[in-house]
């Protein structure tokens, strides 16, 4: 069982690295988005650990919230690549200090 | 329901100025508007005086609402000896400053209605602080002087004001917000032992525990310290008192800083004895540091408002001296010097104020020879500055010579440290009276004209009780003095009494009143 | 009736604070009613000295309270005050010769604009230094102390103007303020020891207080004493004080105030009866200060300065004398009466030749004025036999006494006490040849005249006094009028007669005389002053004050100065710079902390990322350590 | 009917029992944001923005009356003595005292940022939001779009949204729950950050950044919940505290997920180090939004802390405490320390808020839970009362700095402040107040606030804490200080700020701030006590 569990530290480490490396908006965002499943996976091994369905569940929500995420995500990066025509987060650094 | 009335008058006459049109161009309804608010409170003061019995040593005319039930605040105001001498004084000087402060140039001339609301706010405030005998209501009047007192410096002060005005506010938010975290503990400790309260009488009853007790003193004790101010927190007054219009100085200095000592006093005196005595050691050393420290660096000052300053840091330090020697001698002595510097001060923050303002320059140096062409000016200033340096005859005198009588009959080198301050303050009244009044007059000093009849009309008032007190003290003293003694009564101490009695104690010739004296 | 004794204070107070008051169109006459106000009350002084003679000898001393001046806590003061035989001879004095004095002045400050301002003033010393003498208590003392020293200091720089009058005001106020120390401290160990400060009570309570109490209560008021009479080492102000106008140097820094210090010894006997020290102390600063007045009077040209170290060195008798105890305190104050006389009476005469002279106080431009001025010189002739103690002028009598007393005390002393009176003799003789006798020196724009009227009769007043003063002694009388104050002298026998006594007395003074004579007729004065490097080094130390200038300045002032200074610098950069130091480092790490806000998500990203593992890190350590 | 859909073999699932008159704010609100999107779709365009000013301001109004009649409707719990409400929604929705406190005080604050939304007069009859987001910044169909005075009337709906997720956020009784509440309230707010109308690319820049740090921290958070239910097997916050107290699981593991779920919380309040994004943020989002967001985010996600805290970790206070009590303290120093070197207005009030965030922690690690039959403020009532009184005068700050414009609109910078007291002393007074209340002088409601929380951290036995709060807020003052210095004392650099006459929607917004705010400086009581009456959370 905890191989699952250390499975998905593995892919939510490698999804946070993915955040902090790389410099793609979209890129990152999908990093973020494994790190999401990576808790999904988590959560239905606890599932399956604990015998209840309440972690399965979870993962149905995280899954639509991920969705709803995505949508929102990709219009921000979109609206940003129509105005600089780069999706470097590097870019986007006017407001700092 | 008169201390109510007689706090919350200046207050709607701020109110009233700050909605008063901005009228004509010498804005003198506004003026006239706020030297008749004052004398109202004046007059209502008066009324409250009337009511007083001065023999009684507790507070009276008392008055009771709860008002934050969650904190166990109460809004109960009252007055004993100590508050009532210093109403008195706030009453009195607020309309010398207003008719003093006429003519001032604001840098503004928009802001005259914002000037006196602004004073007036502080009058009310300082009252609320003065009659507050809820531990909640008066911290938070205390604190909420700072605004009105930080806009009357930061707006109508000199070229280097709002410098002045944020280190006056900063540092009394320092050791306000210190006192805030002692107010907090109060708090804790009261709600710990049943219903929380912050009412004065209950929290003198009330066991916090020795480590407790000496913390939440340091709390109180630094916001007084700073207002007061005790060296070394001193620095920010000589900064704000040279920005500063003279009406904002007095206000500052001999009103609102004296809730400072007030505050020591009332509250860290009857909330925390046993700490009071453990801290005085200390507190007197610096406040005898402080006399002299403050007399030497007055000295040194070329700029006659920064000079005053430093003269008040000297007094404040006789004022903080007597009240932690805890003898009922000193510490009336203390309140007496409170009021005294008070009228003392505005003398001299008025009349020199009236000097820079026609020079154009707060430097001595720029002065001389003044008293040829200004001799009633050269006269108020001279016997301001006596005063000041506490010349029997004048009111200081009484009260410092009952501070340093009463501290030498527990400390002699606190006393005798302390006595050197007469000599130095023999110094720097007569230097700085020296060099701007005496010999030839000086080229730039020719505008420095007479007083006008109103600025005469203003100070007299201040002149002739700093005469008046300095022979007939008693009326004062006689309402301090049964509040000094419940006080010192508090702390468990009492005189030492006389070491070799004198085989006719009561001679024929002052035995009728001798008996009287005795309490 | 001697409850009226508050009223010799009231009249004169009242007087100048009206004449302060009351606005211009009083110029006119106001110095007429100061002249009033001061004659008014010696009036009632001599009245109430009939009815104090009138009294049984035991009943002479009339207190009379009038109201509680301070009440607070254990510390009680009545606005007493005590008529005695003590205080009543000062009344006379000081209000006799202080109307004197208003009346010369109406003459002498004719042609000053503030002259009712002056007359103001004078009222206000009289009142205070009444106020002194009468107290019953020893704080209503020091207000008179204080108020005396308040008129001195306006009246040493009535002449504002003038810069140096103004330095020497400050300076006499100052110099005192390091006496009132003495006086502050003394009266708060009375109260701390005794629980009071009335003179009566105090007095009564001293024999039975320890030595050091004792001891320190007579240093602490010696000092005081010091201040206030000019004694070493506090003299340095009297010379300079003579800024002033003639007058007030003739009444306040001869005849009155100076003497105070002497008063409050005398009146304060018991404390010093009690200590040795402290009397040992008093006669060690008389007796410096008796010498060190007389050479600095041998050497000073200016007429006044002259006349002033002359009355530091009178009053050095005064204060040895009082130092001797019972023996002596009547003749201090016979002294300090016959003195009052005959120094009022020459500051006058030197007020009157300034008169003359166009205000030139140099003697060394005076010569030959005797011709010139007749009354002047008569007058002040007697002043000058009085002085030095010729018989039957009023000084010798009060001299003689003393310095008999002092071989009585010691031989050191008396001989100490003998040299003074010829070097007395010296200096002026000295002082009375270069300004009437010698060869006139004057210069050619100056016509020397005759004072006026009002001028001349307080002198003639005067010297008549100083002349017939020593009546006072006549079966002595002024001893046993005292005894009942200063208490009971034990008679020393000397080892000589007195009378053989005296005659040394006299040959010494005789001495003193026929040197001045010598050394200032064998060739003519100088009409300038001799540089100082082309006289002896005895008149050059002279010259300069004995230097006690040099010392405060070394001892006192420049240190005051280099820690005010040095103060100034600390409190700027020391406690405020610590102040807005914090402020700047606030401000450095205000900026510090802003720099990882680079605007780059990904280190915002990294920055939490750190934060969690820090976090969880964090919590595990605290949980598991 | 239903009978015939359910299979034979599969177990009945039991209808949920709703308990809609207890939910009823939440639905109205959710309700009414629905509404909202079918009027943006069928609405005439020319009215629409009116349209969904009166339907979100109604609806708003409408849930505020059904809170106060749900609140004054609690029953108190029978276990405890100070607990109010009770568990609705099958234990999905704590319907509790506090909870409803933070509904009422979200609403409120929801209320006056719609009326901040909807002022349309300052920005030449248009609101400020951009006409078409779509639309690059500077291009020609931005210029077609403000010819034709295109508007964003959708702010409000997703505005709704943001809110329900807030009050559903303040009382979700169970962590997913929790979660789905954290992501309803932060998307539209991620959308709202990026529609301004001026500064394009600064708003869409604190979009993308909001965004993408806010899923990195919600991950966090999710992963910490995860865990939560790997240790207790539960998503409830009571069947948590159950294994927490008894201890069952891995250590590690509950302490993992302590930590993660404190990083998610803490990310929302703003505390450091996790908030960096606060200050480009509310630099570069419209400010009405700013003013939404800094008022209304705060005040759900401390509640959501305080509840998960509380309630699921109570048991093991003894492990986080000395952390927060850290997070606490740099937070309150970095904010202000930080703030005082700031030249932007917008950027100032975010380190502010950063510092603000840093004393009510001070607040919550007191952990203070009142003794019964005592009146004594606990943390709960405490911060309740702070969050009040915060967002009150936050609201209003940000509706003054929307007021001060110039040609290119908004003009944040600070120098341009310079005498803005001479210029329009009723507008800088105001702000004045605000600042006073920050900065936590009396008389004003952020001083009464500061009194609780310190009073709260005292009686949970830190009071060398509180010290270090005094000395923080002394710090902090400096700046709010500043800022008066410069609006009253200094003189207008050039013609000076320009103040746009507002309508009476901002100018409600402004008053009422201000009222609040020095109103419960003088009078806190009535709120204080209501505060207090809201007692514990319910378990």
């Amino acid at each position: 069982m905890s191989e699952y569990i250390t499975l998905s530290m593995i892919l939510f480490t490698i999804g946070a690295v993915g955040v902090l490396v790389r410099r793609n908006a979209i890129i990152v965002f999908m990093c973020v988005e494994l790190m999401l499943n990576a808790t999904n996976l988590a959560f239905v091994s606890f599932s399956r650990q604990h015998g209840n369905l309440d972690g399965q569940l979870a993962a149905f929500f995280v899954m639509v919230v991920a969705a709803a995420e995505v949508v929102i995500g990709l219009a921000i990066i979109i609206s940003i690549y129509r105005t600089r025509r780069t999706t470097s987060v590097d870019d986007a650094s006017l407001l700092k200090s | 329901m008169i201390l109510s009335i007689l706090a919350a008058t200046p207050i709607a006459g701020a109110l009233v100025l700050a909605l008063l049109p901005r009228g004509t161009s010498n804005h003198l309804p506004a003026k006239v508007v706020a030297l008749g608010v004052s004398l109202v409170t004046l007059a209502l003061s008066l009324a409250v005086l009337a009511q007083y019995e001065p023999s009684d040593g507790g507070y009276q005319l008392t008055e009771q609402h709860t008002w934050i039930k969650a904190f166990g605040a109460h809004y109960a105001v009252g007055v004993n000896g100590i508050a009532v001498t210093l109403v008195l004084l706030t009453t009195i000087l607020v309309p010398i400053i207003i008719l003093a402060s006429f003519d001032d140039r604001l840098p503004d001339p928009k802001g005259t209605n914002a000037y006196f609301a602004w004073m007036l706010a502080v009058e009310g405030l300082a009252l609320g602080a003065f009659m507050a005998t809820d531990a909640f209501l008066f911290y938070v009047l205390f604190e909420a002087t700072l605004i009105p007192l930080y806009f009357l410096i930061g707006t109508f002060g000199g070229p280097n004001r709002s410098y002045a005005a944020v280190k006056f506010l900063i540092y009394n938010l320092v050791g306000g917000l210190l006192m805030l975290a002692a107010i907090v503990g109060l708090y804790v400790v009261s709600s710990r032992q049943g219903d929380a309260s912050y009412l004065l009488s209950d929290l003198k009853n009330l066991d916090m525990g020795q480590n407790t007790e000496r913390l939440l003193f340091l709390g109180f004790m630094a916001a007084f310290a700073i207002k007061a101010p005790l060296w070394p927190l001193h620095t920010w007054l000589p900064d704000a008192a040279k920005e500063a219009t003279p009406g904002t100085s007095v206000l500052m200095v001999s009103v609102v800083d004296k809730i400072g000592t007030f505050g020591m006093i009332t509250w860290c005196l009857n909330l925390f004895p046993e700490a009071a005595d453990w801290a005085s050691p200390v507190i007197i050393t610096l406040a005898v540091v402080s006399i002299v420290y403050g007399a030497l660096l007055a000295i040194g000052q070329d700029d006659i408002r920064r000079l005053i300053a430093f003269t008040s840091v000297s007094h404040f330090g006789f004022i903080i001296l007597g009240i932690f020697a805890f003898t009922s001698t000193s510490m009336a002595g203390s309140t007496l010097y409170m009021f005294n510097h008070g009228l003392s001060t505005a003398a001299l923050f008025l009349v020199t104020g009236i000097m820079v303002s026609r020079r154009g320059s707060a430097r001595i140096s720029d002065f001389g020879g003044v008293q040829k062409i200004a001799p009633i000016m050269s006269g108020v200033l001279l016997l301001a500055g006596l005063s000041s340096l506490s010349l029997p005859g004048l009111a200081p005198f009484v009260s410092e010579f009952l501070v340093l009588a009463g501290t030498f009959t527990v400390s002699i080198p606190a006393a005798a440290v302390a006595t050197l301050g007469i000599v130095l303050a023999a110094l720097y009244i007569l230097i700085m009276y020296q060099r701007t009044m005496t010999g030839p007059l000086a080229p730039g000093a020719m505008g420095v004209t007479e007083l006008r009849p109103r600025e005469i009309a203003a100070l007299t008032p201040a002149i002739m009780l700093i005469i008046g007190l300095g022979f007939f003290p008693q009326p004062v003293l006689s309402a301090i003095n049964p509040a000094v003694d419940t006080v010192v009564s508090h702390l468990g101490k009492s005189d030492p009494t006389p070491k070799t009695p004198t085989p006719i104690a009561e001679s024929s010739d002052q035995a009728p009143t001798a008996e009287e004296g005795g309490h | 009736m001697l409850d009226l004794q508050w009223l010799l204070i009231a009249i004169p107070l009242a007087s100048g604070a009206l004449l302060l008051v009351w606005g211009k169109e009083s110029d006119r006459f106001g110095h007429l009613i100061g002249t009033a106000a001061s004659a008014a009350s010696f009036v009632l002084g001599v009245v109430l000295f009939v009815t104090l003679m009138g009294e049984g000898a035991d009943d002479r001393s009339h207190a009379v309270s009038l109201f509680t001046w301070i009440d607070a806590g254990t510390f009680h003061v009545e606005m007493s005050f005590v008529y005695d035989q003590l205080s009543a001879l000062f009344v006379l004095l000081i209000t006799g010769v202080g109307t004197l004095i208003h009346v010369y002045s109406i003459g002498y400050m004719a042609h000053d604009e503030r002259r009712r301002r002056f007359f103001a003033f004078l009222n206000l010393f009289v009142a205070a230094m009444l106020t002194l003498v009468l107290a019953g208590d020893y704080l209503v003392l020091f207000l008179g102390w204080e108020g005396v020293g308040l008129a001195s200091y306006l009246l040493i720089g009535f002449w504002q103007h003038k810069p140096s009058a103004a330095a020497a005001a400050k300076k006499a106020f100052v110099v005192n303020r390091v006496g009132d120390i003495g006086m502050a401290l003394a009266i708060m160990l009375m109260f701390a020891q005794f629980g009071t400060s009335a003179i009566a009570a105090v007095n009564a309570a001293a024999p039975g207080a320890t030595d050091t109490v004792t001891t320190s209560l007579g240093l602490l008021l010696l000092l005081g004493a010091c201040g206030k009479s000019a004694q070493v080492p506090l003299q340095s102000w009297l010379l300079d004080a003579m800024e002033g106008p003639t007058p007030v140097s003739a009444l306040i820094h001869a005849a009155t105030m100076v003497t105070a210090g002497v008063y409050l010894v005398v009146r304060s006997n018991a404390i010093f009866d009690a200590s040795e020290v402290a009397r040992t102390a008093v006669i060690i600063v008389g007796l410096v200060t008796l010498l060190a007045g007389a050479w600095i009077g041998c050497a000073k040209d200016d007429i006044k300065k002259a006349l002033a170290g002359s009355t530091m060195s009178q009053i050095g008798y005064m204060m040895l004398a009082a130092g001797l105890g019972p023996a002596g305190y009547a003749f201090a104050v016979f002294h300090l009466i016959t003195h009052g006389f005959f120094k009022a009476n020459m500051f006058l005469g030197a007020g009157s030749v300034m008169h003359g002279m166009d205000d030139d106080v140099d003697m060394r431009h005076y010569g030959g004025l005797r011709t010139m001025m007749p009354v002047t010189f008569a007058t002040f002739g007697l002043g000058y036999l009085a002085i030095i103690g010729v018989p039957p002028f009023a000084g010798f009598w009060s001299k003689d006494k003393i310095i008999e007393a002092a071989f009585g005390q010691n031989l050191w002393v008396g001989l100490g006490a003998l040299l003074g009176a010829g070097v007395t003799a010296f200096y002026m003789t000295r002082l009375m040849i270069m300004t009437f006798l010698s060869e006139k020196r004057w210069r050619e724009d100056v016509h020397p005249h005759e004072s006026p009227r009002v001028m001349t009769w307080p002198l003639i007043g005067l010297a008549a006094l100083s002349a017939v003063g020593g009546v006072l002694l006549l079966g002595d009388w002024i001893v046993e009028w005292l005894e009942p104050v200063v208490g009971h002298a034990e008679h020393h026998e000397l080892a000589v007669p007195a009378i053989v006594l005296t005659l040394i007395i006299t040959a010494v003074v005789a001495v003193g005389v026929v040197a001045a004579v010598a050394f200032y007729r064998r060739e003519p004065i100088a009409g300038e002053t001799p540089a100082d490097d082309s006289v002896s080094l005895f008149a050059r130390a002279g010259r300069h004050e004995l230097y006690g200038n040099e010392l405060n300045d070394a001892l006192v002032v420049r240190p005051t100065t280099h820690l005010t200074r040095l103060l100034v610098w600390f409190d700027g950069k020391g406690i405020d710079g610590f102040v807005t130091g914090t402020a700047d480092r606030l401000g450095d790490t205000s900026q510090l902390l802003r720099k990882p806000q680079t605007g780059y998500v990904r280190s915002y990203a990294l920055m939490m990322f750190a934060g969690v593992a820090i976090v969880v890190l964090c919590l595990l350590a605290v949980t598991l350590a | 009917m239903r009978a015939s859909l359910m299979s034979a073999e599969l177990p009945p699932i039991p209808a949920p029992e709703i308990e809609y008159s207890l939910l009823a704010p939440l639905m109205i609100i959710a309700g009414a944001a629905i509404v909202g999107v079918l009027v943006e779709a069928f609405w005439p365009r020319t009215t629409r923005f009116a349209a969904q000013t009166v339907l979100a301001c109604a609806a708003i109004v409408a849930a505020l009356a059904d809170t106060v009649w749900v609140y004054t409707d609690l029953d108190r719990i029978e276990s405890s003595l100070t607990a109010r409400g009770q568990i609705a929604a099958e234990g999905a929705v704590s319907v509790d005292g506090p909870g409803v406190f933070a509904w009422g005080i979200l609403l409120v604050f929801g209320l006056l940022s719609m009326l901040l939304f909807a002022e349309r007069r300052l920005d030449g009859g248009l609101s400020a939001f951009t006409g078409r987001a779509a639309d690059a910044p500077g291009s020609a169909a931005e210029a077609d779009a403000v010819k034709r005075r295109l508007e964003h009337s959708e702010v409000f709906p997703l505005a709704l949204f943001a809110l329900v997720g807030m009050m559903l956020f303040a009382t979700a009784n169970d962590l997913l729950t929790m979660f789905v509440a954290l992501e309803v309230l932060s998307l539209p707010l991620y959308i709202l950050c990026g529609l301004a109308r001026r500064r394009r690319l600064l708003s869409q820049e604190a979009a993308l950044k909001y965004f993408l740090l806010g899923a990195f921290s919600s991950v966090f958070f999710l992963y910490g919940i995860a865990l939560a239910y790997g240790y207790s097997g539960s998503f409830e916050l009571s069947a948590i505290d159950t294994a927490v107290t008894s201890r069952t699981g891995s250590e590690t593991m509950l302490l993992a997920s302590i930590a993660l779920m404190a990083v998610g919380l803490l990310f929302k309040i703003g505390a450091a180090p996790f908030h960096t994004w606060t200050p480009d943020v509310y630099q570069g989002a419209p400010t009405p939004v700013t003013a939404f967001m800094a008022a209304g985010t705060k005040a759900a996600a401390f509640m959501a802390l305080l509840r998960v805290f509380f309630v699921a970790f109570g048991g093991s206070s003894w492990d986080w405490r000395p952390t927060i009590v850290a997070i606490a303290v740099i937070t309150m120093f970095l904010g202000a320390v930080v703030s005082i070197s700031q030249t932007d207005v917008k950027r100032m009030l975010a380190y502010s808020s950063i510092a603000h965030a840093g004393f009510l922690l001070v607040g919550f690690v007191g952990v203070y839970a009142g003794v019964a039959g005592s009146d004594r403020v606990t943390s709960v009532s405490s911060v309740l009362f702070y969050l009040a009184v915060y967002g009150l005068s936050s609201i209003g700050a940000f509706a003054v700095v929307t007021l001060v414009r110039d040609s290119g609109g908004e003009t944040t910078h600070l120098s341009k402040w310079a005498g803005l007291g001479k210029t329009s002393p009723v507008l800088a007074g105001s702000f004045a107040v605000f600042m006073l209340s920050f900065a936590g002088i009396p008389l004003t409601g952020g001083f009464i606030g500061k009194w609780g929380v310190f009073s709260a951290a005292y009686s949970g036995g830190f009071w060398w804490l509180v010290v270090i709060g005094v000395l923080v807020s002394a710090l902090a003052a400096y700046f709010y200080v500043r800022v008066i210095v410069l609006m009253f004392f200094t003189d207008p650099v050039g013609e000076g700020p320009t103040v746009a006459v507002p309508s009476v929607l901002t100018t409600v917004v402004i008053g009422v701030a201000v009222v609040g705010t020095v109103g419960l400086g003088i009078i806190p009581g009535p709120l204080l006590d209501l505060a207090q009456h809201a007692g514990a959370f319910v378990r």
